[in-house]
C-alpha cells in the first residue's frame, strides 16, 4: 500500500523489459522512501505484459514501451484513468566498436554490402525506426527484422551487423560494446513510455503512490540518468 | 463342486491354427501332454495360465470357474495360482537368482526373510545353493531352466504347469532333477499338467497321457492305453515302454505277481520299472543264459506296427515285446501261444516313484 | 566414428564459444548478489517438483498409451507431442488463456480453490510440467513398447497383482528408459524459459528462474548474462555427468 | 488410469484454450498473406534439414557413447544434452560467440569458405540442429543400450561386416527408437524458436520460421498470432498423428 | 600349413570359472563336445566365432591364426566363416523366417533373388517350407530352432559350431534332422564342432568326441575310447553304446565280418548301427528263440563298473555287453571264456550315414 497505510505491503509492478535499468534504480529509491514496501518487478516484453494483464495476472501498474499495448489494455477497460507518458526515447544507429562499416547517417542503411537490422515491422522500435527512415527519404536494405531491441543490439554488439536501429538508452546501457551514432532531429521520432495503475491491481493505493513517484521529481531524475527523454 | 482341473476350450492363434482340447485333471493327478513341435502345448498352457483368452468353452479348477468367455468371465493370471515354468525360462533379468525364486512368496505378501529362507531352500533343492546372488544372465541354459523351476515350485501353486521344464538339461542332471520333480509332484496336491517331448518322461511322471497334434487331442488315457493301443503312427512311436510299479529290495524288484532281478540295485522301496518292449527276448524253450529274469507266459495279443510286431504277453505279468515279422512267422507267435520271455537284468530301469503318481 | 566425432562438434563447438566470452575474473563479483541465488534456489525447486508431477500423471499416461487399446490413442499421443512443437511462448500464451485468472478453467480454478497460477511458483511449475513431462511420457512409452511382455504374463502366473507386477517387473525392466525420461524431463524443465516468462511472469523469488535470470541480464549486463549461462551449464554438466552408464538402457 | 487421464488434462487444458482464442471466422484473412506460407515453406525446410543432419551426425554420436568405452564418457554425454538445459537464447547466444561472423569458428570458416551463416537459411537449419539433435542421440543410444547384443554377434558369424550388421541388424532392431528419435528431433526443430531467432535473424523467406512469425504477430496482433500457432498445431497434430503405433518402440 | 581348426586357449568367463581347452579338428571330421551344465561348451563356442576374446593360447583356422593374444591377433567374427547354431537361436526379429535364412548369403553380397532361392531350398530341407513369410516371434520353440539350423549351414561356413542344435526338438522330428544334419555334415568339407548332451547324438554324428567337465577336457577320443576307456564317471555314464559301420539290405546290415538282422528294413547302403550293452544278452550254450543275432564268440576283457560289469567281446564283432554280477559269477565270466550273444533284432538302431564321418 501507500506510504504507512500498509507497511509490508506488495506493488507488483510490470514494466517493458527496456526499462530494466531504469525500474531497478526507481524500485531501490521508491523502497527506501517507503520502508516495509515491497516493489517486484516483473520484466517482460511489453507484448507478453499485457497478455498477462488481458488474463487477468494481478499487477498493479503497467509501464509499457508503447502507446499501442496499452491502448489494448485501456480498451480492455483494465486501467484506472489516462495512462500518462512518463518517459521518451529516441532513435540512434548503433554499430560495432570501432565503425567497420563506416556508418555516418541513416542513408549508410541502404548500402547493400552491408549488413542492416531493424526492429521488425510492428514492433516499437522497428515502427519508429520506419518512419524514421522514410522521413529521411532512405530506402533500407535489410537483413534482417528483429523481434526486439535487444535481439538486434545482441547482433550489433557481436559485430553480425554493421548497424541497426536502436534506442538511445539501449546505447548508452551497453556500454562500450557498441557505438552509437546520432540520427538527426529531424528524422528522429521519439518513442513513448505510458504508465498507468490498473484496475485489478491488488494494491490500488500503492499503484498510485508509486506513478506518481515515477512521474514526480526523482522519478524523473532516475529516468534522464539511463538516457530517457523526459516528456 | 469338482476338485481337480475341468477344460475344455478352444483358441484360435492363427488363421492356420488353432487349438481345441478337454483335459480333466483331479487333485493328485499328473496328466501329461505328449505332441510333435507346433502342436499347440505351449498354447494350452498360455490358456490354462490365463494369458491367452480362449475363444469358447470353459476352464473350471477346483469348482471355480476361470474362463467362461460365454459367460463373460476371465480370471486373471495373477489370482489362478496356476504355477507355469516356461519353455523359455522368462526369468527376470533384473533381480538375483534368490529373488526370481522368492517372487512368488514375495507377491502373495510373504515377509521379506522367510521368503528369502524358502526360496534358497529351493535353490539348495535345484543344486544351486551357491548362486543365490547372480543374475539370470550368468547362468549356462541348464541352470538358468533349474532356476525357473525353484521359481514356480517355491510360489506354491494349487495348478501346475510344465513346459518341457527338463528339455534343455543334460542327460545326468536331467535325472536326478526328474527324481526331485517326482518328489515334488508327490508332494504337491492340487492338479499337475506336464509338457514333454521325452515319452520316458511322460510315462514316468505322468498318470495320464494326452497326445496332442496339430492342436487336437488325438488320444487320451493311461500310459498303457497309449502304449497298448496307440491311436496314430505318433503315439504308436511313443509307446517304447514296458511300466511297472514295484517294490525294490536292492537287486531284485518286487512287481506283484513277480520279482525282477535288476542291475540297478541302489534303490530300497517304492520304485517305477521300465523295460522297452524292444528288450524282451521271446523263446520257445526255457532259455540259459545271461539274462536274468526269465518265465513262462502265454501271447495274449499280436499287433503289426509295420516293420515290427508288437506281442502283449498274459500273466504273471502284462509285458509288452517287439520282435521281427520273420521271428514271428519262425516261431508261430500268436494269441493262446505259450512262450518264455527273458529280460536282461541290466535291461530293467528303476526310478524311484512312490504312492498314486 | 568420423561422423560421430563431427556430431559432438554440434555441441562443443558453441559451448566452446560461450565459454570464451566468460569474464572469468569477475565472476565472483557479478554471481554474488541474491539474484542469482533466488534464481538457482527457484530452478531447483520448480524443476524436481516438474519432474515429480511428470512422473505422477506420466508414467500412467505411457501405460496408457503402450497398453491399452483405445480409439484415437494416436490423437493423443500427437496432443502429448504438441509442447514440443509449439514455441513456449505459444505454449505459455496457451496456458494463460487456459489457466490464467480469466482462462477457460483458471476462472473456475480460482473462484473454487482461490488457487492463482500467474505470477505464482506453482505457475512456473505448471509451466515447467507443460513443457517437460512430454519427453517423460514419451520415453517410457517407448521402454514399455520394447519390453517383452511374457515377463509380466510369468509375473502374474506367480500371483503378482497389477500393482506389484508394476512395480517388481515392469518398472525396473523399463528402468533405464524410465531414468532417461527423467532427466530429459529435469533438464527441459531446468532450462524452461519462453512459458514460463509468458504464463508465471518474472518476479524475483517467485518465478524468476535461472533462465529469466539470464534474460533480465541479457538487458542490462552481458557478462552476467553470460555469468549466470555458466552456472546453469556447470549445474547441468554435473547432475548429467552424475548418471551412471548403466542408466542409459542397458541392463 | 485416474492419474493417466489427468495427465492428458495437462495437455489438452492449454490446447483447449489456444482453441477457445482462435478467431474462427477471422482465419482465412489472418492467414491468407504469403507471410504465413513463406513461413511454413522455410519451417518445413528447416527441420527436415535438421533432421537429416542429426540423423547423419547423430546416430554414429550415439554408437560411440552406447558401443565404445572411452574416458570421460559421461561427461560428453552431459555436454550432448546441454542444448537441452540452456535456454534457447542462451544457446542462440553461444552459437553466436561460435560461429557468427566474428566467432570462434566462424570468423575462420567465413574467411575459408565466404560462409555466413547468421542471417542465412542455413543458419536456421544449424540452430534447429543444435537444439534438436541431442533427442535423436539419447534416444537412439538408448535404444542401442537395450537391445540384446549378441544378435550382433549372430549376424558376424554369419559373415557380417560392422556396417551390414550395423544396417540390417542394429539399426532395424532399434528401428522404434530410432523413429522416436527422429520424430522427437523433427518436432522440437519445428517448434525452434529462442536459438534461431538469437543466432540466425528474422527475415521474411530466409529466416523467418512459423514459431519467429507467431512471435512477431503477438507483439502487435493476438489474433493473427492464435491464427500461425493453430496452423502449427495442425501441421504437428497431422504428423504425429499419422505416425503408426507400432513405431512407439514395439516389433 | 595344417588345415582344420587347431585350437588351444584359456578364457576367464568369470572368478570362479575357467575355459582351458585344446582342440584338433582336421577339415571333414565332426568333434562333438559334451559336457553337464555349466562346463563351459557354449563359451568354447563363443571363443571360437570370435565373440568372446580368448586370454591365452592360439586358434588357427586352415592355416589361418585366428586367435593369439600374445601376438596381438584377433579376427572378427565376420571375417572368420565360422557358422554356428546358437543354443537360443537368436534368429533376428525383425526379419522373416526367410530373410533370416538367405542373411549370410546376402552378407557375404549374394544377390537377393540367388540368395533367397538358396534360402527357400534350405527352408524346404527343415521341413519349414510353407513358412517362409512368418516372423521368428510366430514360430513354435521346435521350429525356431529348425530356421536357426537352416540360416547357419545356408551361409556356407568353413567350420561349423552347433551349439546343442536338436535339443529342443521332439522325438520324431529329432531323427529327422539328425539324418538331414548328418548329410550336411558330410556334403560339408571343413571341420565342424558339436555340442549336445545326446550321447547318441554324439556317437551317431562325430568323429571323435571330447569331453568338457567345469572347463577342462577331461577325456578326448574316439567314440570307442570313451566307451571302452571312459576316465571319470561322467564319461561311464555316456558310454552306454555299441557302433558300427555298415551297409543296409533292408532286413539285414552287413558290418564287415558279420551280418545283423535289423527290424528297421527301410535302409539301403552305408548306415550306422547303434546296439546298448545292456541290450546284448550272453549266453554259455547256444540260444533258440526270437533273437535273430547269435554268434559266438569270445570275452577279451571284463570292467567292473560297480554296479554293472561290461564285457568286450572279440571276434568276429567287437561287441560290449553289460550283465550284473551276478551273472557274471555264476556264469564265470571272465577273458578268454567262449560265450554266445544274443541281440534281438529290434534291438538294433539304424541311422542312414556314410563316408569318414
Ligand atoms: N504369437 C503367435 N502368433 C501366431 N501363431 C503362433 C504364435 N505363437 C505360436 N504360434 C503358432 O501356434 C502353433 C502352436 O505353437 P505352440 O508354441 O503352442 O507349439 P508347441 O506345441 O509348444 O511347440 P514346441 O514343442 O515347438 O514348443 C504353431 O504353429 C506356431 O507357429
Ligand atoms: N555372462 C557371463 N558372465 C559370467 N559367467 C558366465 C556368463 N555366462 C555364463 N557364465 C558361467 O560360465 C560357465 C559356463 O557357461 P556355459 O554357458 O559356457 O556352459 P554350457 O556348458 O554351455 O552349459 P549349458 O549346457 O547349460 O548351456 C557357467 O558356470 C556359467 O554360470
Ligand atoms: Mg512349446
Ligand atoms: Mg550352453
Amino acid at each position: 500500500g501507500g506510504v504507512g497505510s500498509d507497511p509490508g505491503g506488495e506493488i507488483r509492478v510490470s514494466a517493458a523489459a527496456s526499462l530494466t535499468d531504469a525500474f531497478a534504480s526507481i524500485e531501490q529509491a521508491y523502497e527506501d522512501a517507503h520502508p516495509g514496501t515491497d516493489v517486484v518487478l516483473n520484466l517482460a516484453a511489453s507484448s507478453s505484459l499485457r497478455e498477462q494483464i488481458l488474463e487477468g495476472a494481478p499487477v498493479d501498474v503497467f509501464a509499457s514501451a508503447n502507446l499501442l499495448n496499452m491502448q489494448v489494455v485501456a480498451d480492455a477497460g483494465m486501467v484506472v484513468g489516462e495512462p500518462a507518458v512518463f518517459a521518451g526515447n529516441t532513435l540512434q544507429i548503433a554499430v560495432p566498436p570501432g565503425n567497420p562499416g563506416g556508418v555516418s547517417g541513416l542513408a549508410d542503411l541502404s548500402r547493400e554490402e552491408l549488413l542492416v537490422g531493424l526492429c521488425a515491422a510492428g514492433v516499437p522500435c522497428g515502427d519508429f525506426a520506419r518512419e524514421a527512415l522514410a522521413l529521411a527519404g532512405v530506402e533500407a536494405a535489410v537483413d534482417t527484422d528483429e523481434p526486439n531491441v535487444r535481439a538486434l543490439l545482441t547482433k550489433v554488439i557481436e559485430g553480425e551487423l554493421d548497424a541497426g536501429i536502436v534506442y538511445t538508452t539501449d546505447v548508452a546501457a551497453a556500454g562500450s560494446v557498441v557505438e552509437g551514432i546520432a540520427v538527426p532531429a529531424g528524422h528522429n521520432v521519439a518513442a513513448e513510455y505510458p504508465i498507468a495503475v490498473l484496475a485489478g491491481a491488488p494494491d490500488p493505493v500503492g499503484a498510485e503512490a508509486f506513478v506518481a513517484f515515477v512521474l514526480g521529481a526523482e522519478g524523473r531524475a532516475i529516468l534522464a540518468g539511463h538516457g530517457f527523454t523526459l516528456p | 463342486m469338482t476338485a481337480g482341473l475341468d477344460a475344455r476350450f478352444t483358441l484360435r492363434r492363427s488363421e492356420a491354427f488353432r487349438v481345441d482340447v478337454a483335459l480333466q485333471i483331479p487333485p493328485g493327478v499328473t496328466v501329461a501332454l505328449l505332441g510333435p513341435n507346433g502342436a499347440g502345448k505351449s498354447t494350452v498352457v498360455a490358456a490354462l495360465a490365463g494369458l491367452l483368452p480362449v475363444d469358447e468353452g470353459r476352464v473350471v479348477l477346483d469348482g471355480t470357474v476361470l474362463d467362461d468367455p460365454a459367460a463373460g468371465t476371465l480370471v486373471p493370471p495373477e489370482l489362478r495360482r496356476v504355477g507355469v515354468v516356461f519353455q523359455d525360462y522368462l526369468l527376470f533379468p533384473h533381480l538375483s537368482v534368490l529373488e526370481n525364486v522368492c517372487f512368488g512368496l514375495r507377491s502373495r505378501g510373504a515377509p521379506k526373510d522367510r521368503a528369502a529362507a524358502a526360496g534358497a531352500e529351493w535353490l539348495d533343492r535345484v543344486g544351486l545353493g551357491g548362486m543365490a546372488a547372480r543374475r539370470p544372465g550368468d547362468l549356462s541354459g541348464g541352470q538358468a531352466q533349474r532356476v525357473a523351476l525353484a521359481r514356480a515350485l517355491a510360489a506354491e501353486p494349487g495348478l501346475l504347469l510344465l513346459d518341457e521344464p527338463l528339455a534343455a538339461l543334460d542327460v545326468s542332471t536331467r535325472s536326478g532333477l526328474r527324481r526331485a520333480l517326482a518328489e515334488h509332484l508327490e508332494a504337491f496336491g492340487g492338479p499337475r499338467l506336464f509338457i514333454t517331448h521325452d515319452p520316458a518322461e511322460a510315462f514316468l511322471l505322468a498318470d495320464e497321457i494326452h497326445v496332442l497334434e496339430d492342436g487336437a487331442v488325438t488320444q487320451a488315457g493311461t500310459a498303457d492305453d497309449i502304449r497298448f493301443r496307440p491311436r496314430t503312427p505318433y503315439a504308436a512311436d511313443l509307446a517304447g515302454f514296458n511300466l511297472f510299479r514295484g517294490t525294490a529290495a536292492g537287486a531284485t524288484v518286487d512287481v506283484g505277481p513277480h520279482a525282477l532281478a535288476v542291475a540297478d540295485d541302489r534303490h530300497r522301496g517304492p520304485v517305477l520299472v521300465t523295460i522297452q518292449p524292444v528288450a524282451v527276448a521271446v523263446h520257445l524253450a526255457q532259455p540259459t543264459g545271461s539274462p536274468r529274469n526269465t518265465w513262462a507266459t502265454v501271447v495274449e495279443r499280436v499287433e503289426d506296427l509295420g516293420s515290427r510286431i508288437r506281442l502283449q504277453m498274459g500273466a504273471p505279468l502284462p509285458l509288452a515285446a517287439e520282435v521281427t515279422r520273420a521271428a514271428m512267422t519262425e516261431m508261430g507267435l500268436e494269441p493262446g501261444r505259450r512262450v518264455w520271455v527273458a529280460v536282461k537284468a541290466t535291461e530293467v530301469g528303476v526310478e524311484p516313484g512312490t504312492g498314486e503318481g | 566414428m568420423v561422423l560421430g566425432l563431427l556430431g559432438l562438434a554440434v555441441f562443443v563447438v558453441p559451448l566452446a564459444g560461450l565459454l570464451a566470452r566468460v569474464p572469468w575474473a569477475r565472476l565472483p563479483a557479478l554471481l554474488g548478489g541474491d539474484v542469482v541465488t533466488d534464481a538457482l534456489r527457484l530452478s531447483a525447486v520448480t524443476s524436481l517438483a516438474a519432474v515429480a508431477i511428470s512422473a505422477v500423471l506420466g508414467i500412467p499416461l505411457a501405460w496408457l498409451l503402450a497398453r491399452v487399446e483405445f480409439p484415437g490413442k494416436r490423437v493423443v499421443r500427437a496432443v502429448v507431442m504438441l509442447p514440443l512443437v509449439l514455441p513456449p511462448v505459444v505454449g505459455g500464451s496457451a496456458l494463460l488463456f487456459a489457466l490464467g485468472r480469466r482462462g477457460l478453467v483458471g476462472e473456475a480454478l480460482g473462484d473454487a480453490t482461490g488457487l492463482v497460477l500467474p505470477f505464482s511458483t506453482l505457475g512456473v511449475v505448471v509451466a515447467a510440467t507443460f513443457v517437460a513431462m512430454p519427453f517423460l511420457v514419451l520415453t517410457v512409452e517407448g521402454g514399455l513398447r520394447s519390453m517383452d511382455r511374457r515377463f509380466e504374463g510369468a509375473a502374474a502366473t506367480l500371483g503378482a497383482g497389477r500393482w506389484t507386477v508394476l512395480r517388481r517387473v515392469t518398472l525396473p525392466m523399463v528402468a533405464p528408459s524410465l531414468v532417461a525420461g527423467v532427466v530429459l524431463t529435469w533438464a527441459r524443465a531446468f532450462g524452461e524459459f519462453g512459458a514460463t516468462i509468458t504464463f508465471a511472469g518474472n518476479l524475483q523469488g517467485r518465478t524468476q528462474t535461472l533462465p529469466l535470470a539470464v534474460f533480465v541480464a541479457l538487458e542490462t549486463d552481458r557478462d552476467t548474462a553470460v555469468a549466470i549461462s555458466l552456472v546453469m551449464v556447470a549445474v547441468s554438466l554435473i547432475v548429467l555427468a552424475a548418471l551412471r552408464d548403466r542408466w542409459w538402457g542397458a541392463r
